[in-house]
């Protein structure tokens, strides 16, 4: 009856198949070939005729490599001059920027099964994008002949491992409903728009094929989390996710720090986002695990029933220790969705290419955390108004004081990150605030809508990145050094101002019935406090991002008053990417300006949910309060880069004392980082000793002292086989004697 | 005292003095032969068991093969200027080892004295196939126990009885062919 | 009833025929081509033969037992889970000895043709359902054993250890056959069972004969699996022997000795008479097997010693689930240990195939000399220590699954029965379990955190590092479709049991 | 007073018991494997005695015990032979026959 839903794991299969195949299958043939046909010599000369930009670079490589090499003595100071020649490489890796390529050169980049391996990658997810638009189609009673899902969902596959009823719960099982279907689509669509896009962008870097494997399994884990029934298998997609999002921050491996631009390397970049995630998992198993101990089952669906094994019935007179459990799982969600104060890691896994960071902030990373917290809604729900308070409350919280850091930052792509992170914020608050009438509705929605803007304001910036990178032929991510793209690149500029505008609750955008939809529920929850928060953050949301908008592509003396093109501060000349990269912003720019439109979207997740309301909300006098404050955001905004030049505003900012110091608050992020570093460096080191001192001294003694003891045992004991044969022959019959004697005892005793 | 049970008395007395001679003669080559002794004597409780067959194949292959056999390794394995050929261990090991011969040995005695056998089947025929009856003469009686193809016989265990022998004289040959 | 022989029961012997007839096809090859690959080739390609009709029997299998010659010959779920077993272990065996066996063993080809004999009869021994049969399989798997310890080229070592064995070997058959006598005295027959309907009815309890003949067999196999105390030939003769011959020794002989135990045991009906007396012996030989075993592994410094001493410890476990099903009178605890069996074979193969292929490309085979090995040989090196932190039971590898079926099923059955000391012999074992951690990790230890002597690259031959990565694949595998093995081992070790069962019925109990 | 089961059992018994103590003294391997022989040969008396003495029907009809007999003595004529091949081979690598000195795998 529902035949075609039950494939829908094919969807789940689809990445992980594409991973399979080109890790097995035409990563081995590019080896192979490379060894046979093609090494890596052949490959330097071919790229000194084909790219002149590999020539110069690496004709600079020789001689400027050495300037740096002295210039770096020099920084040492003449102390540490004598020690050059053994400290060179070190003092070269500090100092290192500019580097056109971030990888080693001589390693083929686009070898033709290379080539084969994205369009796998493609074609799969192609595949399982189409079928989960179907799938959502046929589910919202738009196919014929297919009925909707059922309220509470299909389980797809199911695995218990061991049938002994120990090893019941242990079940690997997944399962499909409204609410894991609208995620697929969207994790599926920005996944093959990301890999479809990853053909220009990644074009000229090392290890193509290498990191079309990661996205399909990043998608894979993402979508193992989606489908997931219970706690084990939504853990297991959890920690998949945090090890392919490792292997795609760090994706460049090779390239270093520059701490010029407060930039680390990829490879700590993402170790921290790991590591990060790992103190979020820390509370997520906590919590898992009292609901297991409490409950004896992982199922969803189980803990969410009225049986004896759901929540209700088994936290019954024990109201607070779920409460802390769902806030302890909640904790996962603050570490994987980047929430105060585990938000650290988001900025800095801006380090990873850019198709990366579009897929983890509008796809498949951080919205893992929103999806839990909505997944396990109805046990959040039984935790209880404390439980739902903390949600609402980290994502208040996070949502404003993100934005404010986005105020200042310069970084294109970290203005991005801290754009990310507030909107999250918005999601949890919609999902603190919504109560059980409304659902998972609202924060999903913002999700919903998210993903689709964020993804295009992603891969638009990469677009700009990519543009620079060819023109100027090192790295810029620097908004000060951009300026009047939009002349360059108009496609790019277009969407990327739909997306701006749809980010900023622009009305009729999808953004706006998002956002204004979870502004107007915090007033009606009665959160006012929230309502203010999110209100003022909706306002700083449309400045910051407008601010990047016409320091980019915009600037003082361009068309339109200067929202249009502008003086260019850069070298070179951009152009716009190609049509593989310009695509995929055209038909997100078009999922941007009407994702919103479905106003069906709270009933399609919970049934109960009443219909989005668009009389109410165009009627309603606080949405419009906020879009005013957006607009006067906007306004701000072109007051300060268009009419007045971010040079004069800087001068402003630095003379007045009051604004500096706000400024440099927020530009060193309020100076978490800073903190962190001091922690890890004083006070968890030092943990670090007392432990160690406990490990050397306590641990190390007990197990010393056993171990030592049965070497002791072992060395007497060994000198029983002596070698000689009857004295086995002795022991062999002593046995049965004694066997036969302690048996006689027994039987006469009895 | 029967006729039987003299002989029995006289075939164990016999039996067990030559055995103590096997194990307590310090040259080997008595106790090899008093080892012929104790097959012989075998034989003859295996006589007064109505065993005729099994008493004929021990003196043929015990008392004629293995012991040749065995006198064949003294050779082989003979140490020039050694008097005592058939040592004994240190007494303390000997003490150990009294005890434990005597223990299991008592321990079988004693539990065999005590307690009964089986005295009648159970209730249901168990075996599978049909038992033949069996002719008096032990030896056509052995013979069809061991392989007849219609009557209850031991046909597998002779067939892997077999292949033992085999193993036995490939192991030999390859244990003992000098290396190439 | 069957009432004679017909030609249809030479189809449920032709598994073990056709061993037999390919162990002679083995020799006369051996004996007119000169090459040693070919005789290698033959023998494994040749071990399809006989997998073919073990396939074909199981899936003839309709879940009852099938008897053949008059009950000698039984081939039931259990004996077929045996037949693959043994299979296995002769194909992984031929797979990679031969790079060693044609260096430094003589008689290469008679290496095979023992091999092969010995397989058969331990398949004879785990589907035999009468005692002579047991014998004479019994002695047909050990007499190629005695052979196969001495065939080491020029090594006075490797003398001893077949004198030792062969003597040791003798004398444990002459024990056990003291207890299969006074089991047929006892009971008038030698078909299992027949004893096993006299041990249920014609029987009473408290008798000692009963207990005499129960720890004579007991010590009779507790020499095959090599059980505290008769376990001392185990270390000697594993040290001295051909390294190929060692590992058959440690899987071979200890997986046939416990079918046969089984067998005898279960299938016989022993554990329906006297049992409290006879558990205590099983207990106090599982608790001396594990700790002496652990204890004294961990001062080896020879790696074939240390795994003779880690094989007595497995026995301890194994004897832990046997004791727990002889005790509750429930199949669960032999059905673990069938699985652990089967684990614990695939494992110590892949175990030995890494020192082998580090006795066969440097001669050494001390602890140290397995240092950094994993930089000469990372292939060999992973496999090796997958398996022997198998061997250790660290999770997630198969090793520690086996452990978890088995000790929870004897704890399970502790609590579900009532007997607590169960419980007790379950804690004993897992502190075994973490001593074993010492020895096993040293290897792990030596062979990545250890500088090598050398720096070069050793090279593997095909057949070992294939049978290597076999037995690893086969240990990761066997994670997921663990299920599938225990849902054959537990009607298998049911069937024992309802056999005896059956014939309680049949008597009208 | 007849024959009775109980001598036979206990004739096994005490030749079992000299047999072993045999094995465990002599120093010699010959003489050990000769001891041996003398364990198997009260098994067999045992057992057909056992044979003799069955009134266990139908089992009885059955000479059981001698055919087991008969089976013992071939493998252990066929033990002897395999065991004397080795005493001889370690002879020829040692030039001793003495269990006390064949002793290099200890420990």
């Amino acid at each position: 009856m529902y035949g075609l839903y039950e494939y829908a794991w094919l969807i789940l299969a689809a990445p992980l198949a594409s991973f399979v195949v080109i890790v097995f299958g035409t990563r081995m043939a590019d080896l192979w070939s490379r060894h046979h046909g093609q090494t890596a010599q052949d490959y330097a000369a071919y790229l000194r005729e084909a790219d002149p930009a590999f020539a110069a670079w690496e004709a600079t490589r020789g001689a400027g490599g050495h300037a740096e090499q002295q210039h770096a003595a020099q920084a040492a100071g003449p102390a540490e001059g004598t020690a050059h020649v053994g400290h060179g490489g070190e003092a070269e890796h500090q100092e290192h920027h500019g580097d056109p390529y971030d990888d080693d050169p001589t390693v083929p980049y686009l070898t033709p099964w290379a080539k084969l391996s994205g369009y796998v990658g493609i074609v799969l997810m192609l595949f399982a994008c189409l079928y989960s638009w179907l799938l959502l189609f046929a589910s919202l009673g738009l196919l014929p002949g297919t009925p909707r899902l059922p309220e509470g969902g299909i389980t797809l596959f199911s695995y218990t491992w061991g049938s002994d009823a120990a090893f019941q719960p242990y079940t690997i099982a997944f399962h499909l409903d409204n609410l894991a279907l609208a995620m697929t689509v969207v994790v599926t669509t920005v996944s093959l728009l990301v890999q479809f896009y990853s053909q220009g962008y990644m074009a000229s870097s090392a290890g193509y094929a290498r990191f079309f494997a990661y996205l399909s399994l990043f998608a894979f884990s993402m979508l193992t989390i989606v489908f997931a029934a219970n706690f084990l298998v939504i853990f297991v997609g959890w920690e998949l996710v945090g090890l392919s999002s490792y292997l795609l921050i760090g994706f460049w491996i090779n390239k270093r720090a520059k701490p010029a631009e407060e930039r680390p390397a990829p490879a700590s970049a993402a170790l921290q986002a790991f590591v990060m995630n790992r103190i979020g998992d820390v509370g997520f198993i906590l919590g898992i695990m009292i609901l297991f101990a409490t409950t004896g089952t992982f199922d969803f669906a189980t803990l969410a029933g009225s049986g004896p094994h759901g929540v209700a019935q088994a936290f019954a007179g024990n109201q607070a220790l779920l409460t802390l459990a769902m806030i302890l799982v909640f904790c996962g969600a603050i570490g994987k969705s980047a929430q105060v104060p585990l938000h650290t890691w988001l900025p800095s896994a801006m380090e990873g290419p850019t198709p990366v960071s579009a897929l983890i902030h509008a796809a498949t990373m951080v919205a893992a955390g929103v999806y839990m917290v909505a997944r396990t809604f109805a046990l959040f729900s039984a935790a209880g108004p404390q439980a739902f308070g903390v949600v609402a409350w980290i994502g208040g919280i996070t949502a404003i004081f993100a934005a404010t850091i986005g105020l200042t930052q310069t970084d294109f792509k970290r203005v991005l990150a801290f754009s990310t992170i507030s909107q999250l914020g918005y999601m949890f608050v919609g999902l603190g605030v919504a109560g059980t009438e409304i659902g998972p509705g609202a924060g999903m929605f913002h999700l919903f809508t998210h993903a689709f803007f964020k993804a295009l304001l992603f891969l638009g910036a990469g677009s700009v990145l990519h543009a620079l990178h060819h023109a100027m032929h090192r790295e810029v991510q620097d908004m000060r050094l951009m300026g009047g793209l939009a002349r360059f690149m108009p496609i790019t500029a277009a969407t990327w101002l739909i997306a701006g505008l749809s980010i900023s609750g622009f009305p009729f955008l999808s953004g706006f019935y998002s956002k204004e939809t979870l502004i107007s529920l915090a007033f009606e929850h009665g959160d006012y406090a929230l309502w203010a928060i999110t209100l003022v953050t909706a306002g700083l949301t449309a400045f910051y991002m407008f601010r990047a908008f016409f320091l980019a592509f915009g600037g003082k003396g361009g068309a339109l008053g200067g929202i249009w093109g502008g003086p260019y501060r850069g070298e070179g000349t951009p152009h716009e990417s190609p049509v593989t990269m310009t695509l995929p912003l055209v038909i997100l720019a078009v999922f941007s300006i009407f994702a919103g439109y479905w106003v069906g979207f709270f009933q399609y997740l919970d049934p109960h949910a009443p219909l989005l309301d668009l009389g109410k909300l165009f009627s309603d006098g606080l949405t419009w309060l906020g879009v005013a404050l957006s607009l006067l955001g906007i306004a701000w905004a072109y007051v300060l880069y268009c009419a007045v030049g971010w040079e004069r505003v800087h001068k402003v900012v630095e003379a007045n004392a009051v604004l500096r110091f706000f400024h440099r608050l927020l530009l060193h992020r309020y100076y978490v980082d800073t903190l962190y570093d001091w922690i890890v460096r004083y006070v968890v080191l030092g943990l670090c000793h007392v432990a160690a001192a406990f490990d050397r001294f306590v641990v190390d003694g007990v197990v010393n002292g056993v171990a030592s003891l049965v070497m002791e045992l072992g060395s007497g004991l060994r000198r029983a086989e002596t070698g000689k044969v009857q004295a086995y022959m002795t022991v062999f019959f002593g046995g049965i004697a004694v066997f036969a004697v302690v048996v006689f005892v027994l039987a006469t005793l009895r | 005292m029967d006729l039987a049970s003299l002989i029995f008395w006289i075939i164990a007395v016999v039996l067990v003095a030559a055995a103590l001679v096997v194990v307590g003669q310090r040259n080997i080559v008595h106790s090899a032969l008093a080892l012929v002794v104790v097959f012989a004597m075998a034989s003859g409780i295996f006589l007064l068991l109505n065993a005729e067959f099994i008493a004929i194949v021990q003196i043929l292959i015990y008392a004629g093969a293995v012991t040749i056999l065995i006198l064949f390794a003294l050779m082989l394995t003979r140490i020039a200027g050694q008097r005592v050929t058939n040592p004994n261990a240190r007494p303390l090991a000997m003490a150990v080892a009294l005890v434990v011969s005597a223990l299991v040995g008592l321990g079988i005695i004693f539990a065999a004295t005590v307690s009964q056998f089986a005295q009648s089947a159970p209730a249901a025929q168990l075996l599978q196939g049909t038992v033949c009856s069996l002719p008096s003469n032990n030896v056509i009686a052995i013979g069809q126990l061991l392989y007849s193809p219609s009557c209850y016989s031991y046909v597998l265990p002779f067939e892997i009885a077999t292949v033992v022998l085999l193993v036995a004289i490939v192991g030999a040959i390859v244990i003992s062919r000098e290396e190439e | 009833m069957a009432t004679g022989f017909k030609v249809a029961d030479l189809y449920l012997l032709s598994p073990e025929l056709s061993l037999t007839l390919l162990a002679l096809v083995v020799i006369a090859v051996d004996l007119f081509v000169k090459r040693r690959a070919v005789t290698a080739t033959v023998a494994l390609v040749g071990l399809l033969v006989p997998a073919f009709f073990t396939i074909s029997l199981i899936l003839t299998n309709t879940g009852s037992a099938r008897h053949a010659f008059f009950n000698m010959l039984v081939v039931d779920n259990y004996a077929l889970f045996f037949k693959v077993v043994f299979l296995l272990i002769a194909a992984v065996m031929i797979l990679s000895s031969y790079s060693y066996v044609s260096k430094y063993v003589r008689g290469a080809g008679e290496f095979y043709t023992l091999l092969l004999f010995s397989t058969t009869g331990m398949m004879l021994m785990a589907s035999t359902g009468e005692l002579i049969s047991l014998y004479i399989s019994l002695e047909l798997t050990s007499f190629p054993l005695y052979v196969m310890a001495g065939l080491l080229r020029t090594d006075q070592r490797s003398a001893e250890a077949a004198v030792k064995y062969v003597l040791l070997g003798a004398m444990s058959s002459a024990i056990l056959l003291y207890g299969l006598a006074l089991l047929y005295g006892l009971t008038g027959t030698t078909d299992l069972l027949s004893i096993a309907g006299t041990f249920a009815k014609g029987l009473q309890d408290g008798n000692l004969l009963v207990i005499v003949a129960d720890i004579l067999i007991l010590a009779g196999f507790g020499f095959k699996i090599s059980a505290v105390p008769f376990h001392m030939w185990a270390p000697d003769i594993y040290e001295g022997a051909p390294t190929p011959a060692t590992a058959f020794f440690s899987v071979g002989s200890k997986a046939a000795g416990f079918a046969g135990l089984l067998r005898i045991f279960f299938y016989g009906g022993l554990n329906l008479r006297d049992l409290p007396q006879l558990v205590v012996v099983v207990a106090i030989m599982a608790i001396l097997t594990m700790t002496l075993g652990n204890v004294v592994a961990a001062v080896q410094a020879n790696v074939k010693r240390m795994m003779a001493y880690s094989s007595i410890a497995q026995a301890g476990y194994l004897l832990v689930g046997f004791c727990a099903s002889l005790a509750t009178g429930r199949p669960e605890g032999n059905a673990a240990v069938l699985f652990f069996i089967l684990v614990y074979v695939l494992t110590n193969l892949g175990a030995f195939a890494g020192i082998i292929a580090l006795a066969n490309a440097t001669g050494g085979e001390r602890i140290e000399d397995f240092r950094g090995l994993a930089r000469r040989e990372p292939l060999v090196s992973l496999g090796t220590a997958l398996c022997l932190l198998s061997l250790a039971g660290i999770p997630p590898v198969a090793g520690f699954w086996s452990k978890v079926f088995l000790f929870s099923a004897a704890w399970s059955q502790g609590v579900e029965m009532n007997q607590p000391w169960l419980q007790w012999l379950v804690i004993i074992a897992l502190l075994n379990s973490v001593v074993s951690l010492v020895y096993y990790g040293r290897i792990v230890k030596a062979m990545y955190f250890d500088a090598p002597p050398k720096e070069d690259r050793l090279s593997t031959p095909l057949g070992l590092s294939s049978s290597i990565v076999l037995a690893t694949a086969a240990l990761l595998v066997l994670i997921v479709v663990a299920q599938v093995v225990l849902n054959w081992a537990l009607p298998a070790a049911s069937m024992l049991f309802a056999s005896a069962q059956g014939v309680l019925t049949a008597l009208g109990h | 007073m007849g024959l009775t089961l109980t001598h036979f059992v206990v004739l096994g018994a005490v030749l079992f018991c000299i047999g072993l103590y045999g094995a465990l003294t002599k120093r010699n391997a010959i003489a050990i494997l000769m001891s041996i022989e003398i364990m198997l040969n009260a098994v067999n008396i045992t057992l057909i005695a056992f044979s003799f003495f069955n009134h266990v029907k139908p089992y009885s009809n059955l000479l059981t015990g001698q055919i087991f007999a008969i089976f013992i003595i071939t493998v252990a004529a066929a033990e002897a032979a395999l065991a004397l091949a080795m005493i001889i081979a370690i002879y020829r690598k040692r030039q001793t026959v003495d269990v006390g000195e064949i002793d290099m795998l200890k420990w």
